[in-house]
């Protein structure tokens, strides 16, 4: 009885850590990119002042929002939130990564989008449509991508339940082909479920390129702070997916503290290694022309379902 | 007869007394129309009940017999736990669409005076649908089916008046009439094999493997194409926008299903598992793939709501499809665990479907009735005006586009689930084809999302683009509790499927017997695990509780010391005057999806620019774009035009004159003597 | 008093009464009196019929089986329906001056002498009589064709004298071919032409004889059926001609051809003891079938279409007799009786249709239901039952047909249904314009009779939901009749 | 058996006379003489039939060939020339198929009659097969006729020829048919007749022709 409380306060711990050290991850990326391009730039911490200062604005609704609008924040940052909560971070066998497999993860994130496009939509200026418009389709088009993805691991593994499949990750002898298949669609697709360059370009307001943030536009004070917040947390989400599905080492299958701990650093390092991936990466490409993320998007289906293929002939045998 | 029956029974006599009725109160306009309208309430109150009491005792089947029908063969009438569903599943909608009916037809009174037309072939349609949902022969069946077709034709062909309401109504009855031939046909085989009508005979004759297959055909393509099956359901997005929205709601919501129902029986039931080929459930699974990519496809580019609403209902038929084709693939194979979860599936997006889709044609009715207009870009801002019925809306989007906490979330899962249950098989071609199929289901889904967006989006939200949408009232009382009904189905489907799976149990149980109560531990109604918790779990209530929980507290935490909110003018990057006529429209919402798939769209694009004196100064552009449904040009036209050349040579054949006629008749004899002669 | 003489005596006597009659009103009650009567007479037996089975007068000379006891009181019945439908009908055309009184008597007369020629040769036990009475009600449907005495009315009837002449001939000379074989076995009296002698000697006919005899009689009254590619009299002759006169066309003459064709094949299939004359038989009717629907589409006159449709059906008649299976032949009877009913309802109502809007172009017939509902629901329910939709008869007909195709030859059953659909679209395609939309200016308002429709609808209606116990009783019988002549009941 | 072999006999020869007339029928260029083979072909058939009523010694034959002989050998011959010169008829017969090439269709009929014919052979205890191909092919021939003359008035002859022709039949192949039959069946060609000249008094005052073709296009129109 005093297991099970305790495996569930660690769980909530953990999706505390997850949650409130977003905004810090979100400060490394931009530290690092900006080193990278011979800047110093803002402090690591910069974000969490901008998330109090905008939760101590006013916010300011445009004349004709409705209740949708209002409400989409607190939907998108409960979805998400609810959506990570789900991920083994630290633990291997994450008591609620019960409540929801890794379907209805991603239909958290989907729900989340959804209210998101319904919010750019609300006002009914050209740039809120715009945003919705591209936003929807593109991630529409990374669906069957990441789906497939996943789905290589979780037929090895014969679960969707993301403890077992973090737990078949782990004890894999060696990287299979059709997991590195599936690596690789998936981080392609991670980087446009995130808005990451070369697909969209987080930190711009140029119109004819934005994304993510054209939705937003309208959207001021604490409001505005929760939508961050959210698309942040939902970096930290993927990045830990990465890190957990595909490098699962030294992970706690246990619960006792030394294993705890050192999978709070192995965490911390995977993060920070896989950050600097990103960094990398977003320094040394261009965005690309917005019609060209279908092929893109194309090549990581391609990709996954290729892992399929080669798990089901090659891994499976007949 | 056990209670059951008898209530499915009094539904369709409720029906059936309903039409009988409303030529007789034809002097009482508005009697007449709450009378008629509440008696298909009624009589879906009647189906649901018999449903569940069908589904809760199983194990009492009945049958009754009616005295009419041929004279060796009387109607014989039966409830089973397949038909107990289908029943559960029309109560469900009728039950509200009549209730909506009350208050939607009194604009058909105020407009024409009467409803004799709306009195008499709603509720026939209504009894036709329960018919074939009870029917246990042959005969019957047809009688109902057919009865179900004529009279929805006569629903979609009310607003007869415009050319295009005639022509979707004749395409409609064309295909009808097709599907009803095949279907037929697929009876004719049975019988052939069996040498009675009856159910019960079909289903112990034997058949050989040429038979099975030829029924297995004839039934896929005359469901398939009632139920809009991709690319036999050119008839559907023409018939459906045209309808009276009470109807269009029960056609998409339910007639559909009654078309998956009758494959359901044909090819589970009456050819029956033991004569299944293996290639039978890839063809399902295909054709329910394409269904759903192209269906949803198509809707994203409708600017016509109902319209978009139609080719929505192709796209979710073709994932009722998808479960079923597992379904046949791992009952086929040998894994009835997997195939019973597949057919649960496909089992609960039918219901998911009925309800969803019905409340947002009777929400498209709400608009239709509000602004006079099912053209989207004139619409927008909606929410202002008929904040009611867009919340009601928004359930239903949300639920379409398989969204958590609702029911649409649900039965994809489990799609999901049974297809990646997939074990290992010899057959590789079906190794590929199954997660082909539930990436395409990904995607179908996710594009319905964006579908939705767009639907809720430029329909409710934003500003009026019309002087019609400015001046929008919100609707009655009773169209408010027709769609609050199915409103509330769909949440409760989406938070306790525990509590509902069990009960559509008995299905597997009918058709493959097996189920899922026999392989999963149900711990109790919190958690939903269709084989073992290590495989998946589900918990829909907790993650409810979760959401709700996380709400408040941030609610609390934010408000407790936030700030005010006030409201200030649109942000228009600085140009004063930003019109309605500037917000995104819905072709252009639409549009990078319109070029990304242009080679399955193969739009029409017209660009016209007229200039001023000077090239460069431009007096106006205006472009246009249309999509128009690629198998109706491609498949029907050619074979149109192909009957038609051949009927205007048979035509010359007839205007050739005396002598010719003559000739004809002295070649017939003499080839006919020689032929006797020599044979 | 012989049932028979009183059937058959009253349209003859009604029909010489007739000549003189010039008072329109009366004129047409007694023409319905005496369809009147001669209903009665075929309902009386019907019953004697049912009292004793089957049912011989006058020497042998008339008789009545389980056959033709059905179709003689359909004929009867919708004579009288026809009669009382006729009345109005022909005063409007009197009135608008398309007849003189002259000609009016003329119709009078020649219907009655028309139905005394369509129940002689469904009662006559001889096969030359047949053969009589079937030229009889056509030389006097001839005159009724050409009663407007309108170019085209003369055309059309001149063409279905010349061709239905060929045709007649043909048949004669297979009936003279049969006399030939059955006069060495029967002798060289009335008796080798006695139906029912023939049926019970058949076995000792001979068959190439037989086989030959029944290529022309095919030939021969096929013309007369109106089967595909002897049928070009009938669009026109239907077109042409008085809408009373289209419905009896339809609804009943041609049903005595087909029914003399089957006592023939009957006979042959016994002699032959192959069935080769039921393959004869389907591939006519899968050609007319085919044809019939094809021409459906490039329609301008309803009535012309109309007549298309029977051809189709008698077609599809005519391969359900070929088929020759107990089913099949029940399919087909109650085809023939369903078929009968719903197309001279439609008849009645293209006939009124015409007349509210001034024409049989089908450009100009718009708006029925707004114009008129009980004419433009008349014609879509009636569209519908011929169309096969349930619960009309027609539909279980075809359900039993399919069903019976399917046991005998399978790969037909693709044919039936290419067939079906494609009539159906090219009716379809005319009718529903002409019934819905607004309708045109130059409309004027009639006084329709729709009663007549209605009760055949109803019956047709009531056959496709319950066939009361003694009508199957005598369908099954006749099936089981016909069907025993070839090669054993299969 | 002396009277049945000359009965066949005369059977033969009649058949012959009858085939005779058909071609002689179908090669004719003038309507007049078309109407004197017609007449020629009733009187060979009245004829037959009375010998064949004398031979065989059935009573009611006698009646049958008075009848032929009124009705065939002169009223209808009288009455079509009574409306050919009413009606001012072109006196060339037209046709659509030269002559040359409808006698050469003609042999072709008859070769395949003979063949058709064939099974009867096989039963017939007598040479009534060949009268009864050769009645076959006069019908045929009387059909041809029909179909390869423009005119109404030649249709009608070629249509009356066939009547005649199944009358020989009915006489040559089974010695008469019960009168009964035979009756009716004189009783409607005497009606048809009588249609024949109604129709043909109205298609001249409504069309102004007796040329189908001419009638055909008008009706188009």
């Amino acid at each position: 009885m005093t297991d099970a409380v305790i495996v569930w306060l660690l769980n909530l711990a953990q999706v505390a850590l997850m949650v409130f050290t977003a905004p810090l991850i979100t400060g490394i990326v931009r530290k690092l990119k900006a080193r990278l391009q011979n800047r110093r730039g803002s402090s690591v911490l910069q974000p969490y002042r901008d998330l109090m200062k905008l939760f101590s604005k006013e916010v300011l609704l445009a004349e004709n929002a409705s209740w949708i609008f209002r409400s989409a924040p607190y939907i998108i940052f409960t979805a998400t939130v609810l959506a990570v909560s789900v991920v083994p971070v630290i633990l291997v066998n994450l008591p609620s990564s019960l409540i929801a497999d890794v379907i209805a993860m991603a239909a958290l994130l989907a729900l989340a989008r959804f209210w998101l496009a319904l919010a750019g939509m609300d006002i009914g200026t050209g740039f809120g449509g715009m945003g919705a418009s591209r936003e929807m389709t593109f991630s529409a088009m990374a669906e069957p991508a990441m789906l497939m993805s996943v789905f290589v691991i979780s037929l090895g593994a014969h679960s969707t339940n993301l403890s077992t499949m973090v737990e078949y990750a782990l004890h894999l002898q060696h990287l299979l082909p059709s997991v590195a298949f599936a690596l690789i669609a998936f981080l392609m697709v991670a980087v446009v479920e995130n808005g990451r360059i070369p697909i969209d370009n987080p930190s711009t307001h140029l119109e004819v390129t934005m994304i993510h943030e054209a939705m937003i536009l309208e959207y001021s004070g604490r409001h505005l702070a929760l939508i961050e917040w959210a698309s942040q947390i939902k970096l930290v989400l993927f990045i830990t997916l990465i890190s957990s599905l595909f490098f699962p080492w030294g992970m706690a299958e246990s619960v006792a503290i030394l294993p705890i701990i050192s999978a709070l650093t192995f965490w911390f390092g995977k993060i920070v290694f896989i950050i600097i991936l990103l960094v990398i990466m977003e320094t040394l490409l261009a965005k690309i022309r917005i019609f060209e993320v279908p092929d893109y998007l194309l090549t990581a289906y391609v990709l996954a379902f290729l892992g399929m293929l080669v798990h089901y002939i090659l891994e499976v045998g007949v | 007869m056990n209670f059951a029956m008898s209530l499915a029974v009094a539904a369709m006599a409720i029906s059936l007394i309903a039409s009988i009725l409303s030529p007789l109160l034809g002097r009482y306009v508005h009697f007449q129309r709450l009378t008629i309208s509440l008696l298909v309430a009624l009589s879906g109150a009647f189906a649901l009940t018999a449903g569940l009491i069908g589904l809760m005792a199983s194990e009492s089947e009945a049958t009754i017999i009616l005295p009419i029908g041929l004279p060796w063969l009387p109607m014989h009438l039966h409830l089973d736990v397949l038909s107990a569903f289908f029943m559960l599943t029309l109560g469900a909608l009728l039950l509200p669409v009549g209730i909506y009916s009350a208050g939607y037809m009194k604009e058909a009174v105020e407009k024409n005076g009467s409803i004799q037309h709306l009195g008499i072939f709603l509720p026939l349609f209504t009894l036709g649908m329960q018919g074939v949902v009870l029917a246990n022969d042959a005969y019957a069946f047809m009688v109902f089916w057919e009865l179900m077709s004529i009279s929805s034709y006569f629903l979609v062909s009310y607003e007869h008046d415009r050319e295009e309401n005639r022509r979707a109504g004749f395409l409609y009855l064309l295909m009808a009439h097709l599907a009803g031939l095949l279907i037929l046909g697929a009876f004719a085989v049975l019988y052939a094999a069996g040498g009675a009508f009856t159910f019960d005979v079909m289903r112990s004759a034997d058949l050989s493997s040429g038979m099975a297959t030829f029924a297995f055909l004839l039934a896929a393509f005359g469901f398939g194409m009632k139920a809009g099956v991709v690319p036999l359901h050119v008839w559907l997005p023409d018939a459906h926008p045209v309808a009276p929205s009470n109807a269009s709601a029960l056609m998409s919501g339910i007639m559909l299903k009654v078309a998956i129902f009758g494959f359901m029986r044909i090819t589970w039931d009456l050819i029956g598992l033991n004569n299944f080929s293996w290639w039978w459930g890839a063809l399902v699974l295909a054709a329910g793939s394409s269904s759903a990519l192209v269906g949803v496809l198509m809707a994203l580019q409708q600017n016509d709501l109902k319209r978009l609403l139609a080719y929505s209902s192709s796209e979710n038929v073709g994932i009722i499809l998808i479960g079923l084709g597992l379904a046949m693939i791992f009952a086929n194979l040998g894994h009835p665990v997997i195939a019973a979860l597949a057919m649960i599936a496909s089992l609960y997006h039918t219901i998911n479907h009925a309800l969803f889709k019905g409340l947002l044609f009777m929400g498209a009715g709400a608009v239709l009735h509000a602004t006079g207009s099912r053209n989207m870009e004139k619409m927008g801002g909606l929410i202002h005006r008929m904040p009611i019925t867009s919340a009601l809306f928004l359930v239903g989007c949300m639920s379409i586009s398989g969204l958590p906490p609702f029911n649409g979330f649900v039965s994809e899962w489990l799609t999901f689930q049974s297809a990646l249950l997939t074990p290992p098989m010899e057959n590789t071609m079906l190794s590929a084809l199954i997660p082909f199929s539930a990436s395409m289901l990904a995607l179908a889904g996710a594009l319905a999302a964006v579908c939705f967006v767009k639907a809720f989006g430029i329909v409710f939200q934003g500003r009026a683009r019309s002087e019609m949408a400015e001046q929008a009232h919100e609707v009655d009382n009773w169209m408010k509790v027709g769609m609050v009904i199915p409103a509330i189905f769909c949440l409760l489907l989406g938070v306790f499927p525990t509590l509902f799976i069990p009960l559509i149990d008995g299905v597997p149980q009918m058709l493959i017997h097996s189920s899922l109560s026999a392989s999963v531990h149900v711990t109790n109604w919190l958690w939903l695990t269709p084989v073992n918790a290590e495989r998946a779990s589900l918990s829909a209530p907790l993650m409810v509780l979760g959401m709700l929980l996380l709400i408040a507290l941030i609610y609390w935490r934010l408000h407790g010391r936030g700030k005010g909110i006030s409201r200030g003018p649109i942000w228009s990057c600085g140009y004063p005057h930003l019109s309605a006529q500037m917000q995104y429209t819905a072709t252009g919402f639409s549009q990078p999806l319109r070029r990304i798939f242009s080679g399955v769209y193969r739009p029409e694009e017209r660009k016209v620019i007229r200039y001023g004196f000077h090239p460069l100064i431009v007096k106006d552009i205006r472009y246009k774009v249309t999509v128009a449904d690629l198998a109706y040009n491609k498949i029907y036209i050619p074979i149109a035009n192909i009957t038609r050349a051949i009927t205007a040579r048979v035509a010359y054949e007839h205007e050739r004159g005396m002598h010719a006629y003559l000739t004809y008749i002295f070649v017939t004899i003499l080839a006919l003597l020689l032929w006797v002669v020599m044979a | 008093m012989n049932w028979f003489m009183f059937m058959l005596l009253s349209p003859l006597i009604g029909g010489i009464i007739l000549a003189f009659v010039r008072h329109k009103k009366w004129a047409s009650t007694i023409n319905i009196s005496f369809s009147g009567l001669t209903f009665v007479g075929s309902l009386g037996l019907a019953l004697k019929v049912l009292e004793q089975g089957s049912y011989e007068a006058l020497e042998g000379l008339f008789f009545l089986d389980s056959y033709n006891v059905i179709i003689v009181t359909l004929t009867a019945f919708v004579a009288l329906t026809t009669a009382i439908f006729s009345g109005p009908y022909m005063r409007f055309e009197w009135r608008h001056r398309k007849l003189p009184e002259r000609r009016l008597r003329l119709y009078h007369t020649m219907y009655q002498l028309f139905i005394f020629g369509m129940l002689l040769g469904f009662t006559t036990n001889n096969i030359g009589v047949m053969w009589i009475a079937l030229e009889l009600a056509t030389l006097a449907t001839v005159l009724l064709v050409s009663l407007y005495r309108t170019p085209g009315s003369i055309a059309a009837a001149w063409k279905y004298f010349m061709l239905a002449g060929m045709g007649i001939a043909l048949a004669f000379f297979g009936t003279i071919l049969i006399f030939f074989t059955s006069s060495s076995v029967l002798g060289h009296g009335n008796e080798a032409l006695t139906w029912t002698l023939l049926f019970k000697h058949a076995t000792e006919l001979e068959p190439s004889v037989m086989m030959m005899a029944f290529a022309f009689l095919m030939v021969g009254y096929g013309t007369k059926i109106g089967l595909v590619p002897m049928h070009a009299w009938l669009p026109d002759a239907h077109a042409e001609g008085p809408t009373p006169v289209s419905a009896v066309l339809s609804g009943l003459l041609l049903n005595l051809a087909l029914y003399i064709l089957v006592r023939f094949k009957m006979l042959v299939d016994m002699a032959t003891g192959t069935d080769k004359a039921g393959h004869i038989m389907i591939a006519f009717g899968i050609l007319s079938l085919l044809v019939a629907a094809l021409s459906l589409h490039n329609q301008r006159d309803i009535k012309r279409m109309f007549s298309f449709s029977s051809i189709e059906h008698m077609g599809l008649i005519t391969v359900a007799f070929g088929i020759g299976t107990p089913l099949a032949i029940f399919a087909g009877l109650i085809h023939m009786t369903v078929h009968s009913l719903v197309k001279s309802g439609i008849f009645f109502t293209v006939g009124h249709a015409a007349q509210a809007m001034g024409s049989q172009n089908m450009d100009q017939i718009r708006g029925l239901i707004r114009h008129h509902p009980g004419i433009g629901w008349g014609l879509l329910i009636g569209t519908a039952a011929i169309a096969g939709f349930p619960p009309f008869g027609v539909f279980t007909s075809e359900f039993l047909l399919f069903s019976a195709t399917l046991n005998s030859y399978p790969w037909l059953i693709f044919l039936l249904l290419t067939g079906l659909l494609i009539a159906f679209v090219g009716l379809f395609r005319f009718v529903q314009p002409m019934v819905f939309a607004e309708p045109p200016d130059h409309a004027v308002i009639i006084k329709a009779n729709m009663l007549p429709v209605y009760i055949h609808f109803g019956l047709a209606l009531f056959l496709g939901l319950y066939i009361p116990k003694f009508l199957a009783d005598w369908y099954q019988q006749a099936a089981t009749l016909i069907s025993a002549a070839s090669g054993g009941g299969v | 058996m002396m009277l049945e072999s000359m009965l066949q006999e005369t059977i033969s020869v009649a058949a012959a006379l009858m085939l005779l007339i058909s071609f002689a029928l179908l090669a004719q260029h003038r309507m007049l003489a078309v109407l004197h083979w017609f007449a020629a072909q009733g009187i060979v058939l009245a004829l037959t039939t009375f010998l064949v009523a004398v031979l065989s010694d059935q009573k009611e034959l006698y009646i049958s060939a008075i009848l032929t002989l009124l009705l065939k050998g002169a009223l209808l011959p009288w009455l079509l020339w009574r409306i050919i010169r009413r009606m001012h008829v072109h006196r060339e017969v037209e046709t659509t198929v030269n002559l040359p090439v409808s006698m050469l269709i003609a042999l072709g009929i008859v070769i395949l009659s003979f063949y058709v014919a064939i099974p009867i052979e096989r039963m017939s205890h007598n040479v009534t097969h060949n009268t009864l191909a050769i009645a076959t092919a006069t019908v045929f021939i009387g059909m041809l006729m029909m179909i390869t003359r423009q005119k109404a008035i030649t249709q009608v002859v070629g249509f009356l020829s066939i009547e005649n022709a199944l009358f020989f039949t009915a006489i040559g192949a089974t010695q008469g048919m019960p009168m009964i039959v035979e009756l009716g069946v004189a009783f409607d060609v005497l009606i048809a007749a009588i249609i024949f000249g109604l129709f043909f008094t109205h298609m001249r005052t409504t069309f102004e022709s007796l040329d189908l073709n001419v009638i055909q296009e008008k009706i188009k129109r």
